[in-house]
């Protein structure tokens, strides 16, 4: 791998070329941090109003309970899963690709799944009980939490999703924490040295480091494949025609890694620029990130063409009426955009050429990112609008408290990430240093 | 299964929740009345047989005897004058179960065991009145407690039937 | 490694000559005690701990991790399910609803398995110590080195390591 | 018809039910019934609904329930308080007080409610109630079991008169007006004004709503004591289908009776624009009867055959129906008494023979012409006439959507025709227990005239201001008389007219009786203690009087009803026991009777002389404005309870429409929810459309009852429209009614958009076959029991507890009234939301009534199924929740626990019937609030817990009823017998359809009706066939429709013959 990336930087200018970028960073990553800060502020005003007057200010209704906050519940959780594919799946299948981006793909991981978290409290109707009756813990009552219930499974899956993510994204960042040591004085130099255990780099610390690496890569693999899927039955687990059917959990496992691998994109290239990172990050990194897309692009319009398929052969009137409707009916413009953002644009990555052309590449994986989030609004809604009894029929649109929850969402998220990249190193310098031309005294030697 | 849930809600005076013991307009003794009098709990609280409240007496039943009895007593003497005026005595809550949940006394009152006999006192729940001057809340009337006592056998299984708990524990049996 | 140990640190600039010396002292009894220090994990670095260290017993903390994690998964489950069944959806309490609980035995499994391999790294590098001793500067930079404990500095091993291209000794 | 023979059998079975181009009945409904322009229900609802902006419609639809009025200062307010509380971490537990009795009543023990029995004062039928009070304070209002007018049933505004006792906007203190303003004044100031006016002339009048007790005769004492004449009385109710009917029979026999009919006996029941389910003579009575006169067993049942115009409820009930020509019930009722005329069996004798010969021979060239126009070829007639001949029949004719001039006559040959069928004294009853007349017939016209002239008028409990077209002028008479004093229970149009507006007491409050038969009387007594400032509408009088030194010997109306009862205890024969002992007996019970008799069926008289003329059949666009089932003429309209329970056919709530049969909306070029400009002689108004199937294309029905712009409730004020304004003056000619009925109107389409707020927004089955079943005649003899709990089952059996409770739904009796919505939404504090949230879709009752269309757009047939909690055995939304906030109760029973429920809203997802309800806000009740949500009147049962926002709550099957049984038959250590326990809906059903029991108890009824042939499972898919749906086995099922003329039915719907 290394031999085809055009290396112009040594294993000597990772430390100075990354930690440069932290000093003075570019004007822009503070008008991003403010823009995301001010969406912060709106989604938190939102909420407190729903919080005040009660879940009727939301759009929803009976028959449609779930709306937008749902959709950005699974979205969220969904963009989360492409950054332990990428550091932990990947690392796995020894792709030396992943090692420029598999720091700020953890990263990602970690804000979406605190972001995805936010969301069981905020659309909940009573979040002042909710917060701790959600949790196994004796109480005067007696009564325990129904561990057959989805939501249930869901509140599992997803604190442990987050403590995985989180300790397999620190341990990646200790070594790092202890070459930032090693550069600088006073107090900075006691905190980084507490944050990196006091990391010396002996070689049985390595020898540890690597094999408990190994384990928790092998651990978090099964990891992404099942909270997605226990997400998945959140919906597939109730009697609803068109939720009902068992393709949900490998469905939503390539949406989620398609909508994750779009959103890293998104988010490394920009983060590149403005931290200057071109010389760590190559087009080749990117590129391959962009092959796994397309990839993860068909299978889920494979998933999409089988579920139709499959509603139309099982010859249940109820499951064809909800599809008939999904493609032609009054919510058909959510599920056309979504079969045009994540089945016919990723095509354009079959091209070379189009690869090569990061604005191209750039909106498509935007696009991508819009066609996940209205793929989700497309099964919740049009699903739960018509289903069996025709006079149970409703209709559903969101108010500006859910679209405020959800830009909310975006403002905390990105937030987030962008006070992450600016006191911690987005790219991980010791796994860097593996995938850049060793440092052999004769040239010929190495492979 | 023990839980440390459990531990709060032993009915030996845990002062977390109950010992609530406000204080009363005037120092009604049960344990003069009940104690020492051995009046029959039922005479003043009438609805603890027949109806979901057990019901504090009206002011006639207590004027039915101390308009005789006692009557130069200064908390006497400030019944009457309630009594004269018509005006209802507002006594102080001590045993308040939130809205949520309904406890009939009837049926506890008339439990019977399988052999027929009296199940429960008012003792078991209200603890040793007759002994207290001013009533306090002697149990924690948590639902923790109500459950350990509701879910108690009844008749130990048989190899044909299954055991019977004294009453049932499903969720509308109290909530509904 | 305390910081009191007296003896001579060199450091290599290039990866072959560093793996070739480890393998050249690697028997020697005067270098006993030596330790060697790497900015990453090179694969060459890792074969050599791996036949001196042999396989790492984190493996085992993974393995305690996730067998704790299923039994507890599994066992707060049933074990509250035995305390109050409650039917719930037809589906009666008890191993009958076994199926919904594979997923907290799995979730906990994974939970544990990851603590306890995060530990069993921590444990086994015997890393949280905060007065660990930066050797040298450049260590996690792009500089190999390797410390001789009670050595000379002018002594034949100096002199060994700086045949095989040693790029400084000095002594601490 | 006798029972079929078996080669009928056969020819029915080949015979092709529907004249269908081809047998693939598998396509949709509207590929194999062909009709002009749109065959079938699904496809011109769909195309009417195309095109329609969903979510721009109307300026006014748009749901403002999104704008939640957000000030600053309330949400700062609300925003601090809850982070001081959260920061506040131990809240010291607040003190409360225990108040007891000072003498506690013998008979009132706190905590077991007290039953007293009363009579309904909503509408003048009279049905006596059962009123449950806890601690003194009305509770509910249930039908009483044992009185024969309504047997425990009530209709809709009979539960709902408990929310109009609490109604935060009833009049606090007496008003006196001063120019343009109502100020409050004291009684003492009332009384002396008036006693000096009253003094001072004797020109009084008292115009009252209809009333069949002892009231009247008080009015007509106090009018004879204050010197007016005995006509001073006028008596006027806007169903003035009482005066048609009392008109009639004078005309006919000589009385102004009402006879009382008894459909139950009869097998075949023709009406011709009648609707006595929804608002005819006594609608509960007529409904019990209906149910009775239906119900199937041993093959035998009732048909109803019914003509009309449009789209009524009771016409929806019917088995036949056919479409006329708006205004041609007359022509049609003649057709029909010609074919039984010339019927050869038919035994006719008398007057009744030669009134038929001369008025055949007399229309004889109209009645040829009016086959053609009518489309009903005179074979139809014939049949029918033989059919009713060789069965059991009756007829019924008129009703609110037929108050033409032509009413009268269309009930006289109604009575012509009974004659024919020899109905009388079998089934219509004029000379044994007939039914008084509330009213006078002609009183309104005779008032219009007197009322000038008069110088003080009481308006006691009637709004002729709201209820007469404006075009008669009532409100104007009511400015001109110098003291108009409005006596109302609560505030009406009258109010702002008149110089007094007066607080009347409510029907709870007040003493009265009626007898709605005759010999037949029914007590009403108080059964709370004045809840605002109000005095008895009588007593008021009597104070009048007294200070006008000309009063009556009576100290209240207590004491005068006291007296005249003594005259009811010689007349009922019980002279035994003491007075006051009778006195106290009745009230207990409710009521006494002893039917007179009397001879009046042979005075028949010839009255064929006003039969003479028959107005032409006009073509064109006529209006007609039906009385709302609901809130009757407008008198319920302040009730919130009644505004949300959706009308029947439409299912609209708060609003009126204008219902156009689909293909005229079509040609017209019209959407739905669009506004049209409706304009006749009279006036103009601006309706919403509603496509309704069934209606007669020329024909425009805009109901009653909605409209109010009085501002006196903020309920009522501009909900919906009143269209009386667009009727001109004009009156029957015979019983002087003014007409509200078949107007020439023109329709000019606006731009405007206006978005009706209907709880259903999808109208066909959408193909689906396991929703609504029917099954005919033949298939149902040859049908065997069900045994619908033998569902394959994955899990072990559910160890089930000592009863399993269960209801079963006959939707063959079911008539769609809504009766059940509103008593369930009473017992069980359930809280009405407004319209704009109504629009969103977040009404709150727990039982809905669920209308299809079905078949042909012209006449299509309705299909009514209440839904409320199916309270499954493998619940869906119970194994999603995750605090166990629902769970499954080994009695059967789904509980719902609120204060666990945290509001993760799945298992309303999950839940396949959509029946379960979210609390999307907090509301508060006893109070008008600024919130649409926060306007509930303090009508509240303390047995049910009120649900905070956030909860989930459905329907619990009465659990709280069932807990109660259940501690009785504990105390006296046996099981809860079968019919102990009833839900509220299955206590006011007044058609008998809902029934509730014990499914372990086989022979309860509840277990026999679920091994019924008809029974069936809601998503139960076909059983007999090994498809078992979605296998949620619920504990409600269902007995299908029957077909009684096995009209219309698919293939795919008849039960398979192998």
């Amino acid at each position: 791998m290394s031999d085809l990336v055009a290396w112009d930087k040594t294993i000597s200018d990772v430390n100075e070329g990354i930690l440069v970028g932290l000093k003075k960073p570019h004007p822009s990553f503070y008008v991003a941090l403010s823009i995301s800060v001010l969406c912060l502020i709106i989604g938190a005003i939102c909420w407190a109003i729903e919080i005040t007057y009660g879940m009727g200010t939301t759009g929803l209704n009976n028959p449609v309970y779930w709306g937008v906050l749902i959709t950005d519940f699974v979205f969220w959780v969904g963009i989360g899963h492409a950054g332990t594919l990428i550091s932990a799946i990947l690392f796995l299948f020894r792709a030396k690709w992943r090692n420029s981006i598999n720091r700020s793909a953890e990263a990602m991981t970690v804000f979406a799944v605190i972001t995805a978290g936010l969301f069981p409290l905020i659309h909940v109707g009573r979040v002042w009980v909710a917060a701790y009756w959600m949790l196994p813990l004796p109480n005067t009552n007696n009564v325990w939490v129904n561990f057959r219930s989805p939501l249930m499974w869901d509140v599992f899956a997803i604190s442990t999703y987050l403590t995985v993510s989180l300790l397999f994204w620190y341990m990646g960042l200790v070594p790092d924490l202890a070459s930032m040591r090693d550069r600088v004085t006073g107090y900075k130099r006691i905190v980084f040295n507490f944050m990196s255990f006091g990391w010396t780099g002996s070689l049985r610390q390595w020898h540890h480091y690597e094999a408990g690496y190994g384990f928790l890569a092998a651990l978090a693999t099964p990891l992404v494949l099942s909270v997605h899927s226990i997400v998945s039955w959140d919906f597939a687990m109730s009697m609803q025609p068109g939720w009902h059917t068992t393709i949900f959990p490998p469905y939503f496992v390539a949406g989620a890694i398609l909508s994750g691998c779009a959103m890293v994109y998104t988010l490394v290239l920009p983060l590149r620029w403005m931290f200057r990172l071109e010389g760590f990050i190559r087009k080749e990194h990117l590129d391959c990130l962009l092959k796994l897309t397309l990839l993860t692009s068909t299978i889920v319009a494979y998933a999409y063409g089988i579920e139709f398929f499959v509603a139309w052969y099982s010859g249940n009137e109820y499951e064809w009426a909800i599809f008939q409707k999904r493609a032609v009916g009054p919510y058909a413009f959510y599920f056309w955009v979504m079969v045009a953002c994540n089945c016919i644009f990723p095509m354009a990555f079959w091209s070379r050429r189009l690869r090569a052309n990061t604005a191209v590449c750039f909106i498509v994986c935007l696009l991508v990112n819009v066609g996940m989030w209205f793929e989700r609004y497309n099964i919740i809604v049009s699903s739960l609008v018509e289903d069996f009894l025709p006079s149970a029929w409703g209709h559903y649109e969101p108010t500006w408290i859910e679209m405020g929850i959800t830009l909310g969402s975006f403002g905390w998220f990105f937030t987030w990430l962008l006070i992450f990249c600016r006191f911690f190193p987005l790219v991980s310098m010791s796994e860097l240093k593996l995938i850049m031309p060793k440092p052999l005294r004769k040239k010929s030697e190495g492979h | 299964m023990w839980t440390p849930g459990d531990h709060v809600d032993d009915s030996t005076q845990s002062s977390l929740v109950s010992g609530y013991h406000p204080d009363q307009p005037i120092e009604f003794s049960h344990k003069l009345h009940a104690g020492d009098r051995k009046m029959e709990c039922e005479y003043c609280h009438n609805g603890a047989r027949r109806s979901p409240v057990a019901g504090i007496p009206s002011l006639n039943t207590c004027m039915g005897c101390h308009k005789f009895v006692n009557t130069d007593a200064d908390a006497i003497k400030k019944l009457n004058e309630h009594y004269k005026k018509n005006e209802p005595f507002p006594w102080t809550l001590v045993h308040k179960l939130p809205e949520y949940v309904r406890f009939p006394h009837k049926v506890h009152v008339l439990a019977k065991d399988h052999q027929g006999q009296a199940l429960l006192k008012c003792q078991t729940c209200h603890g040793p009145v007759e002994k207290m001057t001013t009533v306090e809340q002697w149990a924690p009337l948590q639902m923790g407690w109500c459950i350990d006592c509701h879910s108690q056998t009844k008749e130990p299984a048989t190899p044909f039937k299954k055991a019977t708990t004294l009453a049932p524990i499903t969720c509308n049996t109290c909530h509904y | 490694m305390s910081r009191y140990k007296k003896g001579i640190i060199a450091s290599f600039e290039y990866l072959d000559d560093f793996c070739s010396v480890i393998k050249s002292i690697k028997g020697k009894p005067e270098f006993l005690g030596h330790e060697i220090y790497s900015p990453t994990s090179y694969h060459e670095l890792m074969e050599i701990a791996e036949d001196s260290m042999g396989p790492s017993p984190v493996r085992w903390f993974t393995l305690i991790g996730a067998l704790t994690g299923v039994t507890a998964g599994f066992g707060m489950c049933l074990l509250l399910d035995y305390d109050w069944p409650i039917v719930v959806g037809g589906k009666t309490a008890g191993i009958y609803s076994l199926p919904a609980y594979f997923i907290f035995g799995f979730e906990v499994m994974v939970l544990l398995g990851a603590i306890a391999t995060i530990l069993g790294m921590l444990v086994m590098g015997r890393l949280p110590n905060p007065r660990s001793w930066v050797l040298h500067p450049r260590i996690t930079d792009d500089r190999f080195v390797i410390f001789v404990p009670d050595v000379a500095d002018d002594g034949e091993e100096a002199q060994l390591l700086k045949e095989f291209g040693a790029e400084e000794v000095y002594g601490v | 018809m006798g029972t079929p023979t078996t080669d009928e059998l056969e020819k029915l079975e080949k015979q092709t039910l529907v004249d269908a181009p081809h047998e693939d009945f598998e396509r949709s409904a509207e590929t194999f019934v062909p009709g002009p322009y749109y065959a079938a229900a699904e496809e011109v609802m769909a195309e009417l609904e195309a095109g329609v902006p969903t979510h721009v419609a109307g300026a006014k639809a748009n749901p403002k329930g999104l704008d939640f009025s957000v000030d600053r200062r309330d949400f700062m307010r609300l925003f601090t308080v809850a982070t001081a509380a959260s920061a506040a971490a131990c809240i010291r537990r607040p003190v409360e007080k225990a108040v007891p009795y000072v003498n506690q009543p013998i008979d009132q023990v706190p905590g077991v409610p007290t039953f007293y029995s009363s009579t309904c004062g909503s509408c003048a039928a009279g049905c006596g109630i059962l009123v449950k009070t806890k601690e003194g304070r009305p509770v509910k209002i249930e039908g009483n079991p044992e009185h024969p007018v309504n047997q425990g049933a009530l209709c809709g505004l009979g539960q709902a008169e408990i929310q109009g006792l609490y109604h935060p906007e009833r009049l606090k203190t007496p008003m006196q007006r001063h120019g343009r303003r109502l100020d409050p004044v004291q009684w003492e100031d009332v009384y002396s004004i008036l006693g000096e006016a009253v003094k001072k002339t004797s020109k009084i009048g008292i115009f009252t709503g209809g009333s069949t007790g002892h009231r009247h005769e008080f009015f007509l004492e106090v009018l004879e004591k204050v010197g007016a004449p005995k006509t001073a009385l006028y008596t006027w109710e806007a169903n003035s289908i009482w005066s048609d009917i009392a008109q009639a029979h004078e005309i006919a026999f000589g009385k102004a009776v009402i006879p009382r009919m008894e459909i139950k006996h009869a097998d075949l029941l023709v009406g011709i624009g009648t609707d006595f389910l929804e608002i005819g003579v006594s609608p509960v009575a007529a409904a019990k009867s209906l149910s009775a006169f239906r119900t199937h067993h041993n093959g035998k049942t009732g048909r109803f055959v019914q003509f009309e115009t449009n789209l009524s409820m009771t016409g929806a009930n019917a088995d036949k129906r056919h479409v006329i020509a708006p205004g041609s019930e007359l022509q049609v009722a003649l057709l029909l008494v010609r074919s039984l005329y010339e019927h050869p069996k038919v035994k006719v004798s008398g007057i009744a023979h030669t009134m038929a010969q001369s008025l055949l021979r007399t229309h004889q060239s109209e009645l040829d012409r009016a086959y053609a126009t009518l489309q009903i070829p005179k074979t139809e007639f014939d049949a029918l006439a033989t059919e009713m001949i060789q069965s059991e029949s009756l007829m019924l004719v008129g009703g609110s959507s037929m108050f033409s001039e032509e009413a009268t006559k269309l009930q006289l040959v109604g009575i012509l025709g009974n004659l024919l069928l020899g109905a009388y004294e079998k089934f219509l009853f004029i000379d044994r227990g007939w039914m008084k007349s509330p009213v006078v017939p002609g009183d309104l016209e005779r008032f219009v005239a007197e009322a000038p002239q008069l110088d003080i008028l009481f308006v006691i409990d009637s709004d002729p201001a709201f209820t007469t077209p404006a075009s008669w002028g009532v409100t104007g008479i009511l400015e001109k008389i110098p003291t108009v004093v409005s006596i109302q229970s609560f505030p009406n149009d009258v109010d702002l007219v008149s110089k007094f507006a007066l607080p009347g007491h409510h029907t709870l409050e007040s003493w009265g009786d009626e007898e709605p038969v005759e010999g037949f009387w029914s007590m009403r007594q108080p059964v709370i203690r004045p809840t605002t400032d109000s005095r008895q509408a009588e007593d008021i009088l009597l104070w009048i009087l007294a200070t006008s030194e000309k009063n009556l010997p009576y100290a209240d109306y207590h004491a005068f009803l006291y007296k005249k009862w003594e005259a009811v205890q010689q007349f009922s024969g019980n002279l035994t026991v003491v007075y006051d002992m009778f006195f106290k007996a009745v009230l207990r019970r409710g009521f006494i009777g002893k039917l007179t008799v009397q001879t009046l069926f042979a005075q028949l008289k010839d009255f064929s002389t006003h039969l003479k003329t028959l107005r032409p059949l006009s073509t064109g666009l006529q209006l007609i404005a039906p009385l709302d089932h609901r809130f009757h003429d407008g008198r319920g309209a302040h009730l919130p309870v009644l505004q949300e329970t959706g009308d029947a056919i439409t299912t609209v709530t708060w609003d009126t429409w204008a219902a156009i049969n689909p293909n005229t909306m079509t040609k017209m070029g019209l959407k739905r929810n669009q506004v049209v400009e409706l304009s006749t002689a009279a006036g103009k108004l601006k309706v919403p459309v509603y496509p309704l199937p069934g209606l007669h294309p020329d024909v425009i029905v805009c109901p009653r009852g909605n409209g109010h712009t009085d501002a006196r409730s903020t309920i009522s004020n501009n909900a919906g429209l009143n269209p009386l304004g667009l009727f001109a003056k004009a009156q029957d000619p015979l019983s002087k009614e003014p007409v509200t009925a078949l107007v020439p109107v023109k329709v000019a389409a606006t731009t405007e958009w206006f978005r009706l707020a209907a709880l259903q927004k999808h109208h066909d089955i959408a193909n689906r076959k396991d929703i609504i079943k029917k099954v005919d005649l033949p298939s149902l003899k040859v049908a065997k029991k069900k045994n619908l709990d033998h569902v394959p089952d994955m899990f072990p059996k559910l160890e089930e507890g000592e009863y399993r409770w269960g209801m079963a739904i006959d939707l063959d009796k079911c008539t769609g009234c809504g009766a059940c919505v509103a008593a369930c939404s009473i017992e069980n504090n359930v809280p009405q939301v407004g319209r704009d949230q109504v629009i969103l879709g977040r009404e709150m009752t727990w039982i809905r009534i669920d209308r299809y269309f079905y078949g042909d757009v012209n006449a299509p047939e309705v299909s009514f199924q209440p839904v409320n909690c199916q309270h499954c055995h493998h619940a869906p939304c119970e194994a999603v929740c995750p605090v166990f906030a629902t769970t499954h109760d080994p009695e059967g029973l789904n509980a719902m626990t609120y204060n666990r429920c945290i509001g993760t809203r799945y298992c309303a997802n999950a839940c396949p019937y959509k029946v379960r309800r979210f609390n999307w806000w907090t509301h508060k009740w006893g109070e008008m609030g600024k919130r649409a949500q926060d306007r509930n009147p303090r009508a509240m049962n303390p047995d049910v817990t009120v649900r905070t926002r956030g909860v989930m709550e459905k329907c619990s099957l009465c659990v709280g009823r069932l807990r109660d049984a259940k501690h009785e038959a504990k105390e006296t250590g046996r099981k809860v017998p079968d019919g102990a326990v009833q839900t509220a809906c299955q206590q006011t059903c007044p058609s008998n359809a809902i029934v509730f029991g014990d499914l372990h108890d086989a022979q309860s009824r509840v277990s026999r009706a679920r091994q019924d042939p008809r029974a069936y499972l809601l998503l139960g898919g076909d059983p007999e066939n090994g498809h078992y749906g979605l296998k949620t086995l619920p504990g409600v099922s269902y007995l299908s429709e029957i077909l009684r003329y096995g009209l219309h039915q698919p293939e795919h719907e008849q039960p398979h013959k192998e």
